[in-house]
């Protein structure tokens, strides 16, 4: 009973899994009213799933709903959708903005929760009829501003405001509610500067000081070590631990984020091989991938090494390889073999000799509606002028489906992609095979640097090692460069010879891959000042 | 069963089954109210020969991604442009037709250049934007066929009236050179344009044939997934341009075709509403917004100008009136609605 | 909510009924004159007069021996008045009668039976 | 407004203005020429006008809900068009006269209007993206449906009292039936007349009422769902809006009004062309809105009355000047038709370069605030 009082929120033995595979292990957490709690954890730690549960989140029934019970304000709650849970009380500030850019402050703010005037007309058409009550949705916006302490025209519309003011209207929509019990901010502060960052942190300590609790997840470990008031460390779905701030350290957190487990890397054996002259060299490159921008960073690669790129999602390490390749607008200094290279070309890029796997393998790597042995040719036919037969002196250049086909079954064996035969269409083949396929797309344009990308994601565990062995194979056998960027750091350690962690849009630290788990936890969260001399002697050699 | 059959609907597209057995019917029923079946089937043959090119000229451009050509006037007229040309000068029979088709490819690669630059400036709006263009530049010609110095006295008005005539004859330049080229006649109704169906044979033929190359690949690539064609190194642009230079000159000599085997060159306001027939033909034939292919053009067209040439004959014996142009617009717009809304649906 | 739906349905049912009052107020109606001889069981009545013609105070003219008129009247409740004329002068002989239409109907009035009072004197047609 | 000032960030705002109503400036020159061309008596010329804003302006008006949803140029008010005129075709069958018959024709035509609305609204849902070509196509479609009704239909299904509205074979509605019996009576109700010109003050009431009306609407719940849909589909729903519903009633709503529209247009002409009457209702209010200097994401009242005025100066005078200028009416009417259609493909073709450019604008300033932030 006296639980109810002490507790706004209390999630019990929460499980879920999406199709067998558990992602949410007997998650305990209660939240005390008024009390502001920090959410940590890796990607696919759990915290999106179990923040989606809580709201009730349409994906979360289409699946099969969860195990376990929410006690939300003194009574059990399942959230049929997020408006219930909006109703309920709870608040939600998403990281990517979500308002009208043409509407002022005002309207956004009050977004369809405008206050009305009743007339006549609503009685035959309904109160959609009704005439919004200005004056009083400029009372209110102001009132939910002044909470945040900030200077914001409510007249203004929000497209001509500086950036970081956008995120501002979020979170006063939500502190317009008269209901609010409970605040969620997932990464808030990802595109605020310092300054503005250290506003919203004071608005939520202001909020929680007038009895609203919020949850605050966030990666920037600073931050939650200074506002929260209790830690939730999550890790492969469960609890790993609950820390009080004032009695922690960035370290203990990071390593209960990202655990010990020794992962075992295939450098561990041998010593590293020596380092030969420089391939890729790049100088402040910047990004502009959506969600995965990068912020001028600057790296170099050295001939015949596997790189990998580490940090959490969203924090850029996709967009180095997408920028290089011309598919998303990029600024910056890049050099390949010593020579500059023009930026936003993928053909020059790709005649340079470099190559990428995507990571979105459906939507970039593949054209899944034609027939595998095209998907490995296309490529190095456009690029390279392979598989054509020239009739009229070059005039026509017909596709020789014979040399096509001999590859395509050649690769097919090499890579055991598993398949009816090689006309199948790659729309039918598994995910797995589908990357071994994006794979052997690059191959056949025999690169000097492959930069791939999440090569491992959403494939069973017998293809992945073999997707890694590959990689490793055509490593050491014809000494390609592999620029690896991957979210699961374990495999990063498996096989790369240095990883770089990028952390908002930068590569904070470059690591060996013995160094102690630990040492990355600290570079995804942003704490480069421990790691400087890591960084610094990776420098010298 | 009856979930096989819903998925058979789903796939061919309700309207298709429908209109596929309202042709069955016309058939079947042609016999009982009298009319001869040899006589309409020849229709059938000599009015596939006739747009079978004006459909093909939709494909290209719809596998590059720009939707359907809602734009095919651009390619008429360059044709009516090659056509007037070549009876300008006098030549007659094939000598005439293919200088007709000479000048007439002259112009749509240009006009054809012109519109996929503009159509690469407003990715995602093509279909509406081009319905328009197409419109406008019709009724600009009709500007132009009354200021454009021509002289044939064939083709400008006998009496005072200056510019040109709405409708010219064909006969004695180049009227059914392509059809009766080694025609077959096969017994007393039907005469088998070969002339035509080779031409038209030989022009998919290049058609196919130029989508087995590396560009035509290239082009395929742009269409279906823009996104993989530029990370490939595909410039997505230069093969739309191309795609819609295709489809103009293609469209160019249909339109010259259809001429020659109707007999008379159509200006002014005729040509306004072409494109729509084409391109409810090529859905019919079972294509989509963004895809068709050579089948489709073929299967397409037998529908559509089986539909065209039953209904008046059929329907008109059992109700003493016309219905063709009713059904006819029912028809083809339905069918051009049903397209346009189908891939949201799928995408949901 | 209850409220809203009576208001709804008010509304409905008024309109229905505006369109039903409309369609009655806003018909054309055609009315024929005749001034000419009738035979009403046996007896004969003979057009022997010439009458000038009013309908809904509007005039609609003069009518010969064996004439007629035609005039188009809108709406349901009509009046029409008839005088005779003797020697290019109104005799100041009146005769005024009251007629209703009901929808899509047109009539034929006969002068000398209304004149005589009879009840043929008007004939609705359709 | 919003979008100009953003992007004025750009482009210089004198060449942005330029571009941005190039269309209603290059019109003004057009006319400007043309008018002294045309020989036309200011007399003359001062009624045309009058009378064409009095007949156009409502239809015209019909146009901007949609647009305030973000569902582009409305092409389904032919559809309110055709309602219209299957109302008006009762009434005369009935020989409703005058005032009640005016608004019988409303009252009759009405629920068809919301009905045919109704269809287009969940057609153009399902084409989101394109809903302007499949608006179009959708009125032809239905144009189609439209003959099966009047053609076909009356007088074998519908009963049609009068024959003489009928075709000599008994039964389709006659090419041409002539709407005597309400001829101008909207116009003439309230009789005023200026130096012999006779203006239509209850039309242009009617006109002033809807101009409030629409400005009312805007401030209502509604609209501002509307508004907040023609801006961002997934925002509105994320913010518990019903788009689909939303957008299907400013499809309704601007059919409705369409139909009233044809009917004030019809009731000022006097003949109905059965068949042709609303074929081209969408084309020429498009033209005059965006004349006007109306785009597909922003059309407010002013746009409307601009555009109906120099849309059909141009109408009146082009045949003239044609004709002092060639020798040939013809060339004049040849004219204005690619003048309609050429308007609609330039502007339309206009908007989505900009939407494209400014897209890209946006992003460069983001990235900009970007560095600027984290370039220290």
């Amino acid at each position: 009973m006296e639980s109810k009082e002490k507790y706004l929120l209390k999630m019990e033995q929460v499980n879920k899994d999406f199709y067998g595979n558990k992602v949410l292990k007997n998650i305990n957490i209660s939240v005390r009213p008024g009390e502001i709690i920090g959410l940590v954890g890796e990607n696919g730690a759990g915290k999106s799933t179990l923040m989606n549960i809580l709201f009730g989140n349409p994906i979360i029934h289409e699946t099969g709903g969860f195990e376990g019970k929410i006690i939300f304000d003194g009574k059990e709650v399942n959230f049929a959708s997020p408006f219930d849970a909006i109703d309920a009380g709870i608040g939600m500030v998403h990281q990517e903005f979500i308002f009208i850019p043409g509407f002022t402050a005002t309207e956004n703010i009050l977004l369809n929760k405008e206050p009305t005037k009743y007339n006549f007309i609503s009685e035959i058409f309904g109160d959609k009829l009704n005439l919004l009550n200005r004056e009083e949705m400029k009372r209110r916006a102001i009132e939910a501003i002044k909470i945040l302490e900030i200077e914001l025209d409510p007249e203004m519309v929000v497209k001509e405001m500086p950036i970081g003011h956008k995120q501002f209207i979020e979170i006063a929509r939500e502190i317009d509610r008269k209901s609010l019990k409970l605040l969620v901010l997932d990464e808030p502060t990802a595109v605020l500067t310092e300054s503005e960052a250290g506003i919203v942190m004071k608005a939520i300590k202001k909020l929680a000081a007038q009895g609203i609790s919020v949850i605050f997840i966030s990666h920037r470990l600073q931050e939650i070590l200074d506002s929260c008031d209790r830690i939730i460390v999550l890790k492969d779905g469960s609890v790993q631990k609950e820390l009080i701030p004032s009695e922690t350290n960035p370290r203990e957190v990071a390593e209960y984020m990202i655990g010990h487990e020794l992962t075992k890397s295939i450098w561990e054996s041998k010593e590293l091989r020596k380092i030969s002259d420089t391939i890729l060299e790049v100088n402040n490159l910047w990004v502009d991938m959506p969600g995965e921008q990068v912020n001028g960073t600057s790296f170099k690669v050295s001939r015949g090494e596997i790189f990998g790129i580490g940090g959490l999602t969203g924090q850029g390490k996709l967009g180095i390889a997408n920028g290089i390749m011309g598919l998303y607008p990029a600024e910056g200094e890049v050099k390949f073999k010593g020579k500059p290279i023009y930026l936003n070309n993928s053909k020059y890029v790709l005649e340079q000799g470099m190559a990428f796997v995507s990571e979105d393998r459906r939507g970039l790597g593949l054209l899944l509606d034609q027939p595998i042995f095209e998907n490995i040719t296309f490529t190095a036919m456009q690029i390279k002028d392979k598989f054509l037969k020239c009739f009229l002196g070059g005039l026509i250049k017909w596709s020789d489906d014979k040399a096509m086909i001999k590859i395509t079954k050649e690769y097919i064996d090499s890579l055991q992609i598993k398949c009816e035969n090689e006309k199948q269409l790659a729309r039918e083949l598994s995910g797995g095979n589908q990357q071994k396929l994006c794979m052997a797309k690059v191959f056949v344009l025999q690169p000097e640097l492959i930069f791939v990308s999440e090569p491992t994601r959403g494939i069973d565990v017998g293809a992945k090692s073999l997707v890694l062995d590959t990689l490793r194979e055509y490593n050491s056998k014809y000494g390609i460069t592999i620029i690896m960027a991957s979210s699961e750091l374990v495999e990063l350690r498996s096989i790369c010879e240095r990883i770089a962690i990028v952390d908002e849009g930068r590569v904070t630290g470059i690591l060996p891959p013995t160094a102690k788990s630990v040492e990355f936890g600290l570079l995804m969260l942003g704490k480069k000042s421990e790691i400087e001399e890591v960084v610094t002697n990776e420098g010298k050699d | 069963m009856k979930e096989k059959i819903k998925s058979i609907i789903n796939s061919v597209g309700l309207p298709r089954i429908i209109i596929f057995f309202f042709l069955i019917s016309l058939f079947v029923l042609a016999p009982f109210v009298g009319v001869s079946l040899d006589t309409s089937l020849n229709d059938v043959i000599v009015r596939f020969g006739m747009n079978g090119l004006l459909v093909l000229s939709l494909m290209p451009m719809v596998k590059a991604g720009c939707g359907l050509n809602f734009g095919l006037q651009l390619g008429i007229i360059a044709g009516l442009l090659g056509a007037l040309t070549s009876i300008e000068m006098e030549i007659v029979g094939f000598a005439g037709f293919f200088t007709a088709v000479g000048v007439a490819i002259f112009f749509a690669v240009i006009l054809g250049f012109l519109y996929g630059t503009l159509l690469n400036k407003i990715k995602g709006d093509e279909m509406v934007v081009a319905t328009y263009v197409g419109f406008s530049s019709i009724s600009f010609m009709c500007i132009m066929w009354l200021i454009l110095p021509f002289k044939s006295p064939n083709m400008i008005w006998a009496y005072g009236g200056s510019g040109l005539r709405t409708t010219i004859n064909t006969q004695g330049y180049w009227f059914h050179v392509l059809t009766d080229f080694l025609k077959i006649n096969i017994g007393n109704h039907i005469t088998f344009p070969t002339g035509t169906i080779l031409f038209f044979a030989l022009l998919t033929f290049l058609v196919w044939a130029f989508f087995r190359t590396k560009i035509g690949s290239a082009i395929i690539a742009a269409g279906s997934n823009p996104a993989y064609a530029k990370s490939c190194g595909v410039s997505v642009n230069k093969m739309r341009i191309v795609s819609v230079i295709l489809s103009t000159v293609i469209a160019a000599i249909g339109i010259i075709v259809y001429q020659e085997s109707f007999g008379f060159i159509q200006l002014y306001t005729a040509p306004l509403y072409m494109a729509f027939p084409a391109i409810a033909a090529l859905l019919l034939g079972g294509a989509s917004t963004e895809k068709a292919s050579i089948k489709n053009v073929i299967i397409g067209v037998f529908l559509f100008q089986g539909i065209l040439t039953m209904t008046p004959s059929v329907i008109n014996n059992i109700i003493q009136s016309d219905m063709s142009e009713t059904i006819r617009i029912i028809v083809s717009n339905g069918m051009i609605v049903y397209a346009l809304t189908r891939r949201i649906e799928r995408a949901r | 909510m209850r409220k809203r739906i009576i208001i709804r349905t008010t509304l409905v049912a008024v309109l229905i009924l505006i369109g039903i009052f409309l369609y009655t107020i806003g018909q054309e109606h055609k009315v024929i004159i005749d001034n000419k001889d009738i035979i009403v069981n046996g007896n004969t009545y003979n057009a022997s007069t010439v009458y000038k013609i009013w309908v809904d105070n509007q005039e609609i003219g003069v009518i010969e021996k064996n004439g007629r008129a035609v005039t188009k009247v809108t709406g349901v409740s009509h009046k029409i008045v008839i005088e005779a004329i003797s020697d290019q002068a109104l005799s100041g002989e009146k005769h005024e009668r009251i007629f209703k239409f009901k929808s899509n109907e047109g009539a034929v009035i006969n002068i000398p039976a209304m004149v005589n009072a009879l009840n043929e004197w008007i004939d609705k047609t359709n | 407004m919003m979008k100009k000032q953003s992007s004025s960030k750009k482009m210089n705002p004198g060449v942005y203005f330029l571009i941005n109503y190039s269309v209603p400036i290059i019109f003004t020159i057009l006319v400007a020429f043309a008018i002294p061309l045309s020989k036309l008596s200011a007399n003359y010329f001062v009624t045309e006008i009058m009378i064409r804003l009095s007949r156009n302006s409502f239809l015209i008006l019909a146009l901007l809900i949609p647009v305030m949803a973000g569902m582009g140029m409305n092409f389904g008010i032919v559809l309110g068009a055709m309602a219209g005129e299957i109302g008006l075709i009762f009434i005369t069958d009935w020989q409703i006269v005058g005032m009640p018959g005016f608004l019988l024709a409303i009252l009759i035509s009405t629920p068809l209007a919301i009905i045919f609305g109704y269809f287009a609204g969940i057609v153009l849902n399902r084409a989101k993206g394109r809903e302007m070509v499949t608006g179009f196509m959708v009125s032809f479609f239905m144009n189609g449906i439209y003959q099966l009704i009047v053609l076909y239909g009356m007088g074998n299904i519908i009963p049609i009292l009068n024959p003489s509205i009928l075709l000599p074979r008994g039964y389709g509605i006659r090419n041409a039936i002539s709407l005597i019996g309400i001829r101008q009576v909207l116009d003439k109700l309230i009789p005023l007349k200026i130096g012999g010109i006779l203006i239509p003050v209850a039309t242009f009431l009617v006109i002033t009422t809807l101009c409030v009306f629409i400005a009312w609407f805007r401030k209502t719940k509604l609209g501002q769902n509307m508004r907040t849909v023609g801006q961002d589909n997934e925002v509105a729903r994320i913010s518990g809006i019903n788009v689909e519903r939303t957008r299907i009633l400013s499809i309704v709503i601007s059919t409705v009004l369409a139909c009233y529209g044809q009917i004030i247009f019809l009731q000022n002409i006097g003949t109905m062309n059965t068949y042709n009457s609303h074929e081209q209702v969408g084309v020429f209010a498009i033209a005059a809105l965006l004349v006007g200097g109306a785009s597909v994401a922003k059309a407010n009242i002013p746009h409307v009355f601009i555009g109906v005025i120099l849309f059909h100066t141009m109408f009146v005078v082009s045949p003239r000047a044609g004709k002092e200028l060639m020798g040939q009416a013809q060339l004049g009417e040849y004219f204005r038709v690619f003048v309609s259609y050429g308007v609609i493909a330039f502007s339309l073709a206009l908007y989505a370069w900009r939407k494209r450019v400014e897209k890209e604008n946006e992003r460069k300033k983001i990235m900009g605030y970007r560095k600027s932030i984290l370039v220290k």
